[in-house]
């Protein structure tokens, strides 16, 4: 981005606030007006999507969209700033909470869970600080978005308030936490104080590169420091907080661990290698060798755990850490191409994952089943619920013409721009794993024969649940068919 | 750095008070620290402070001054000050400053105003304290601080319901008289029963560390017999006995 | 335990020692302390600036006025904390017979003291006054004043005392001492001069700056014999009963 | 008006000299005059605050006593000298008296019944010697103020149960032998240099090349050593915990925020002012060893708050640690060490404060602060919850709390000065306050006990009646003080651009020492 057009303009602003106003709302209505409160959550969604959405032309024409909030210190302001790849991540963030908003209504009624004020209302907040993080435009901002995002999905992920709870909530809490204090803050702040000495904005788009001055050790160690401190990002070995939130409710599996949390961990490692570090410093110091080995080992690894999987959510959380994985990739792999790809990898696998998220609830819902062994014939009795789990596993999975296969395209591409053909394996080894991990579930679902008819009641969850994931695996259509737009904001194309 | 022949020749020679307000320091400070005995610490502050003021009052010393009170001859109204009989305190201000050849002949009166304050502090830390051990022997029956710690202990253990990782559960009914733990709390348990006996000696002996004064002279008259018995007032003979050791 | 504090102290001592060899030998009049500004302007300059000849008592009561008066203060904030931490106490009658007195007045002794407690408060007027030209001065006084009355709650017993001296006026009495003290300073605060700034008490009473600050002392001074006075019977009627104002002991 | 920075000092000590004179006639008028006189002083304070902003050399001077400069040597009179720091401190001092005033109305009643006129009177001349000793410019009268804080403390805490009065037996032994350190230190430095003004001291340090008298090192070493104690820095620590968890609320609210705090800000005071830098940073060998310390110092109390099972008694630990981070801060000895500490000064005391109402307001509703007492109190008293745990998070140093930009400093500092223990220190103990506060919220959140046995039937029943998670909020005279702490807290923390600004204006002076490498 060579000097765009700068817009001031309040709509980032009002994207970050709408989940609060909604919040309060929530909580007003309170668990008495349940319908109210969920009329709430849907009004804050839509209009959080809306607004996104409206912004879209501004960035296809080149601009950029600002806003100054306050100054936090005197060099460093909390600034929002929407581009490209910030406005593609919050597309998706915004306009995939209005699916899972549909979805928790029916999950959360179809179960009757409790405490379903408070679900709502960190779910909002929690959305607020995605928002956040896709709309910063320097570190600290980033961080403080960061930071709310992890304690406001707390409360989300130890939702059950019991022993399983516990145990998920502190591996989460403990990882999140004690990587973005004990190994981002140093990072930051000595970036606040070295990093293009003296003026201490740690703003994308004023210091790209400017990493470059430090030493080349330094460089290594700040590159350790950012990645693994993004801790979201579930990178090996930092990655184990993930399979152990999946004790929360599936809307959160869905939405925070397939859409949000992940998502924003991926997305800041980008905005670091490509905003903070820039293309040719990370070409140059040589430290991304290293990143991509890991992204690739995480890869791999990962696929192979999901194989050993029998618990369905279980294993698609280690499928999200292998997608993950490509998009610290496509991010490490330093070509235009290859981090474009990346962040179009985010939405492509938002919207093939949290199909598949939705379709897992959707079984429990029905029937209670957990595991991949328990499904055998289910395909019979709920087709369209395993039909949409079928798509988005090929969307992952990569096959055209679904949204998957123009991110890993992308990511090829850009492996080999820099002719790093032992990119291009890997990738073709884990497509390979995917088809391994995921096909076997809906092949089992459909043409497997049930081992007893017992279960003859069985049938689709209730609406609210199957139409949205019908929607999503509709989506993964449309993210191929109109890849051109996407491909515009991550300015792959003119 | 130092080698003792120096060090020594000029503390004990030229520097007597600063060696004696640094002996007098240690023993009260030795006190505070070590002592046992809570009424014993609180001597031993006053000792600590009594050392300090020693310390600022022979910053004051300066050879050949008298005490920092004009002489006669200064006295903004003594000779000097030509006040005329007609003429009013409104008009008058006879003083003079002193000329720098007498400013020698007087010490320097800043510390020992300094110390002033620093008594009177030291009174009134004294007497808070006095009365928080008299506070804690009402509570607690003891002014040892051995056995005021083992009670203390007991007491927090007793209040945190036993659940306290430092404490396991058990403890608690055993404090409440089971048979664990009897042999310690053989003496204290019959100290705090029989709570009215004790006091009353620990009282007197603690108000003669006091206030000696009164503690002796009311001994003395204590022992006289007073023959017609007043309704509120009631003899103890338990007194005597105790009174005469004193 | 015991080991580790000797150690402490013992190297607290040698610290100490240490650097006592770096001091100005005994009464030098060229030490620091004696020679510095601010002590030859303490001496040369006190009768000008408050035509005080005793230079203890200007420091105290005027150039150092503002310590003083926290001085004060803090008497005053330990009759307080000693009052209130030992009152209310158990009420148990067995406990409050422990402190009856179960002796008379003695005849000598009560004679004896009925003879030298006006001589003893004479006297401490005396000091509290005559604080300016001799050693003596606001805290001198009301101590011995303060004595006065505890003399005669040994000699008879605390109720005779607190009859004549009775706690709650006690405390009226040093917070009345308080208020003279600072109010004197705050007068000065609002005749325009800094607080405790007495020589502009000028504007309102005939008299040369001087001389002003040469009777707001003795005020202050009296302020001060108040505060101290009552506190220190509140004291020994506090911590000699602890805290009952029984008859006391 | 010109004078209110005296009257910073005066307001309480004439509320309290009323509260003492009114209280014997009706024990109603203690609180309404306390809350007044409070006011009073915060709105002098912040008055004295913009004077020191507004003035050329950035400070207030008055000497009291009318002894002005241009007649007389400087240290004839008592001088109170408002540079920004003091202006901050003093300002944060009386701002804490005012809320834990207007908080104090049910606990009092409850828990020292009778003694209201006392007990004003002891809380108002606490804020009136703390106040003092932030403003003050004259080394003994810094020790006397320092006395006047002290002994009000001890009557404060003693005022409450018996094993509150065990409790301060310690607390004045130890005091006691801190302030007599502390002015055998001020006597040490009076006999070299002939005066007791602060800035005199300095001048005539640095006129007379001071730098290597024994006497003055081994002032400054007991100059150091009676404040370290005094504000309970580790291996002094004794008293602090029995002493704050165990006094009436109230006076824990005061207490534990204000009084370590204020000597933190006595140690900066001798640093920079008495001393000066060159003094202590530079001539003294020693001080070089002194993070270090402060490492052994946190970790132990980090180590010893997880040990605690009461809420009060962990945040009593909890204080020792922060006052390991400040005392850290200065002696990594560079300007961004500084400002944190000084910020940390600001923000502890607000954090602190926040803690320390909730901890207040759980005692008055629950009756303990026993971990085990505490489950489903975010149904029971939300808002009650939520101050609390601002407060919590900004001890963890969660953006955007005030917690978090100290922090932010305190790192900056050790990383500039490449103190690494410091800085891997701050880390640990970082960790450590998330395990405390999160375990917190575990107990109250969770229907799981210690030993993670489910105590409820699933699907959030905490194992509780009816009766225990009914929605019962604390007496509004509680609760709103707490809320005005978290707001602060959040205040501070979004707009410490403005207060870091004046702390830089205040350091300017100083030239420490700033990593920043500029080309």
């Amino acid at each position: 981005m060579n000097d765009p057009v700068i817009v001031e303009d309040i709509r980032p602003l009002i994207a970050l606030l709408a989940p609060w106003a909604g919040m309060i709302g929530i909580i007003w209505a309170g668990e008495k007006r349940a319908n109210l409160r969920e009329m709430f959550t849907f009004i804050a969604a839509s209009v959080q999507a809306a607004v996104v959405l409206s912004l879209v032309p501004i960035i296809l024409s080149g601009a950029v969209v600002e806003f100054h909030i306050w100054q936090i210190f005197s060099h460093v302001p909390m600034l929002l700033r929407v581009d490209g790849p910030g406005l593609l991540f919050a597309c998706v963030a915004s306009v995939l909470w209005i699916a899972t908003t549909l979805y928790a209504v029916g999950y959360m009624r179809g179960l009757h869970e409790h405490a379903q004020t408070r679900f709502y209302s960190f779910f909002a907040l929690s959305l607020s600080a995605t928002m956040g993080v896709a709309f910063s435009a320097n570190l600290l901002t980033i961080y403080f978005f960061y930071e709310m995002l992890s304690v406001s999905t707390f409360p989300l992920v130890t939702h059950m308030q019991d022993k399983q709870a516990r145990t998920g909530g502190r591996t989460y809490l403990g990882y999140l936490l004690f990587t973005s204090l004990c190994l981002l803050l140093p990072a930051l702040s000595w970036c606040y104080v070295w990093l293009d000495g003296g003026n201490m904005t740690m703003d994308f788009m004023a210091d790209v590169g400017k990493v470059g001055h430090f030493g080349e050790t330094t460089q290594i160690v700040l590159l350790f420091l950012f990645t693994f401190g993004f801790a979201k990002a579930g990178l090996m070995p930092a990655h184990s907080w993930l399979p152990g939130a999946m004790v929360a409710p599936t809307p959160v599996s869905a939405l925070l661990h397939a859409v949000a949390v992940v998502k924003v961990g991926v997305f800041c490692v980008y905005r670091v290698y490509a905003d903070v570090f820039g293309p040719e410093v990370l070409a140059k110091m040589g430290g991304e060798e290293w990143a991509m080995v890991i992204a690739s080992a995480t890869i791999i690894i990962s696929s192979l755990i999901a194989l050993s999987q029998d618990n369905l959510k279980r294993r698609l959380a280690f499928s999200t850490i292998g997608q993950l994985g490509y998009i610290v990739l496509g991010a490490a792999i330093a070509t235009d191409r290859g981090q474009g790809g990346a962040v179009l990898h985010i939405a492509m696998h938002a919207c093939g994952k949290i199909t598949l998220f939705f379709c897992a609830g959707a079984i429990f819902v029905a029937s209670g089943k957990k595991y991949v062994s328990e499904l055998r014939g289910i395909g019979r009795k709920m087709p369209l619920t395993m039909g949409a789990f079928m798509i988005g596993s090929l969307s992952v999975i990569g096959l055209p013409p679904l949204g998957g296969f123009i991110s890993k395209w992308y990511l090829a591409l850009g492996a080999l721009d820099r002719d790093a053909m032992w990119v291009v394996v890997v990738l073709l080894i884990s497509s390979l794993l995917n088809v391994f991990y995921l096909l076997p579930v809906a092949v089992t679902a459909f043409f497997r024969t049930p081992e007893t008819e017992k279960d003859s009641s069985l049938k689709e969850a209730p609406w609210p649940c199957v139409v949205p994931l019908l929607l999503t695996a509709f989506g993964c259509f449309l993210l191929f068919f109109w890849s051109d737009t996407l491909l515009q904001m991550v300015g792959l194309q003119p | 750095m130092f080698e003792d022949g120096s060090i020594f020749n000029q503390l004990l020679v030229e520097r007597l008070n600063y060696f004696i307000y640094v002996v007098l320091l240690l023993i009260g400070l030795w006190a505070m620290i070590a002592k046992n005995n809570l009424i014993k610490k609180l001597i031993g502050m006053s000792i600590f402070q009594t050392a300090i003021i020693l310390f600022y009052v022979s910053i004051g010393v300066k050879e050949g001054a008298t005490i920092p009170i004009y002489l006669p001859e200064h006295d903004p109204h003594g000779s000097h000050a030509q006040l005329d009989s007609n003429q009013t305190e409104l008009l008058s201000h006879g003083a003079k400053v002193l000329e720098a050849s007498a400013v020698p002949n007087y010490t320097n009166p800043l510390p020992h105003v300094l110390m002033l304050t620093a008594i009177v502090v030291g009174v009134a830390t004294l007497g808070l304290a006095l009365s928080v051990c008299l506070r804690i022997y009402r509570g607690y029956g003891t002014v040892e601080e051995d056995e005021l710690l083992e009670k203390l202990e007991r007491e927090d253990s007793r209040k945190s319901g036993g659940s306290n990782k430092r404490r396991p559960r058990r403890r608690t009914p055993a404090n409440k008289g089971g048979p664990a733990g009897q042999s310690k709390r053989g003496q204290t348990t019959e100290k705090t029963k029989s709570d009215k006996p004790t006091p009353r000696r620990r009282q007197a002996s603690k108000s003669r560390t006091k206030t000696n004064g009164p503690a002796k002279e009311q001994a003395k008259s204590s022992n006289r017999e007073n023959d017609k018995p007043k309704p509120v007032k009631r003899r103890r003979p338990a007194r005597k006995p105790k009174e005469d050791k004193s | 335990m015991k080991k580790a504090a000797f150690i402490l102290v013992l190297c607290i001592g040698l610290l100490l020692a240490w650097a006592a060899k770096d001091f100005p030998s005994w009464g030098d009049p060229q030490s620091p302390a004696s020679s510095s500004p601010v002590a030859s302007h303490f001496i040369a300059n006190t009768g000008v600036d408050t035509e005080v000849p005793n230079m203890v008592t200007a420091v105290l009561a005027d150039y150092r006025g503002f310590d003083t008066m926290f001085e004060t203060v803090v008497v005053f904030i330990a009759g307080l904390a000693v009052f209130s931490i030992l009152r209310g106490g158990p009420k148990n009658r067995t406990r409050d017979r422990e402190f009856v007195v179960d002796f008379e007045p003695d005849l000598i002794v009560t004679n004896t003291v009925r003879l030298i407690v006006p001589v003893i408060q004479i006297f401490a007027l005396y000091v509290l006054a005559h604080g300016h030209v001799s050693p003596g001065g606001g805290f001198q006084g009301g101590v011995a004043m303060g004595a006065s009355f505890i003399l005669i709650a040994l000699s008879w017993d605390l109720k005779t005392a607190l009859a004549r001296f009775p706690i709650e006026r006690c405390f009226t009495v040093a917070a009345l001492g308080i208020v003279i003290y600072a109010g004197i300073g705050l007068l000065s605060l609002f005749l325009g001069g800094e607080f405790l700034d007495y020589a502009h008490l000028a504007k309102i009473f005939p008299v040369s700056p001087e001389m002003a600050r040469y009777h707001a002392m003795l005020g202050v001074e009296i302020g001060v014999g108040f505060t101290v006075t009552a506190i220190m019977f509140a004291l020994y009627a506090s911590l000699s009963t602890d805290g009952r104002m029984r008859d006391g002991l | 008006m010109s004078d209110s920075i005296v009257w910073i000092v005066l307001f309480p000590l004439f509320g309290a000299v009323a509260c003492a004179l009114g209280g014997a006639m009706s024990k109603k008028i203690c609180y309404p005059v306390s809350v007044l006189s409070m006011l009073a002083t915060v709105w002098v304070s912040v008055d004295t605050l913009f004077q020191a902003i507004e003035s050329p050399v950035h400070e207030v001077s008055y000497i009291l006593g009318g002894w002005s400069l241009d007649l007389f040597p400087r240290g004839v009179g008592i001088e109170f000298r408002a540079d920004l720091l003091g202006a901050l401190i003093a300002l944060v001092v009386t701002g804490v008296g005012l809320i834990v005033a207007l908080y104090s109305k049910v606990p009092v009643q409850r828990e020292t019944p009778g003694k209201e006129p006392m007990y004003y009177g002891l809380f108002l001349l606490q804020i009136s010697g703390l106040a003092g000793i932030a403003l003050t410019g004259d080394a003994f009268n810094l020790y006397v103020l320092i006395e006047v804080a002290a002994l009000t403390g001890y009557g404060l805490i003693a005022l409450g149960t018996n094993r509150a009065a065990a409790a301060t037996f310690n607390y004045i032994i130890l005091g006691t032998i801190g302030a007599s350190f502390y002015l055998l230190g001020v006597g040490y430095l009076y006999l070299k240099t002939g005066t007791l003004n602060m800035v005199g001291i300095r001048e005539v340090i640095e006129a007379h090349g001071l730098f290597d008298s024994p006497a003055m090192q081994v002032a400054f070493v007991l100059v150091l050593l009676g404040i370290l104690i005094k504000m309970a820095f580790f291996p002094f620590h004794a008293w602090l915990p029995n002493a704050y968890c165990h006094a009436p609320t109230t006076t824990s609210c005061l207490l534990a925020p204000l009084v370590t705090k204020v000597m933190i800000y006595v140690m900066i005071r001798m640093v920079l002012t008495v001393f000066g830098v060159e003094f202590s940073f530079e001539s003294t060998w020693w001080t070089e060893f002194l993070p270090w310390l402060v490492v052994v110092a946190i970790v132990c109390a980090a180590v010893m708050a997880l040990a605690q099972r009461e809420i009060k008694r962990m945040l009593a630990y909890l204080i020792v640690a922060e006052v390991g981070y400040m005392v850290g801060g200065v002696w990594i000895y560079n300007y961004y060490g500084l400002i944190g500490s000084v910020f940390h000064i600001i923000s502890d005391a607000c954090m602190t404060l926040c803690l320390f109402l909730g901890a207040g307001i759980i005692l008055e509703k629950c009756k303990t602060t026993h971990f085990n007492g505490l489950r489903g109190l975010f149904a029971k008293m939300p808002l009650t919850m939520i101050g609390f745990f601002i407060g919590g998070f900004s001890i963890i140093g969660l953006p955007p709390t005030c917690g978090f930009f100290s922090k932010w400093y305190l790192i900056t500092g050790g990383m500039v000065s490449e103190r690494w223990e410091y800085m891997i220190t701050l880390m640990f103990s970082t960790m450590v306050m998330v395990v405390l506060f999160f375990r917190l919220i575990e107990r109250i959140h969770l229907a799981v006990d210690e030993s993670g046995n489910n105590l409820g039937k699933g699907h959030g029943d905490l194992g509780l009646t009816k009766q225990q998670t009914r929605f019962d909020e604390a007496p509004l005279s509680m609760l709103i003080p707490l809320l005005l702490a978290a707001s602060v807290v959040l205040l501070v923390g979004v707009y410490n651009q403005e207060v870091v600004n004046q702390i830089e204006v205040f350091l300017q002076p100083f030239n420490l020492p700033t990593g920043v490498k500029y080309e």
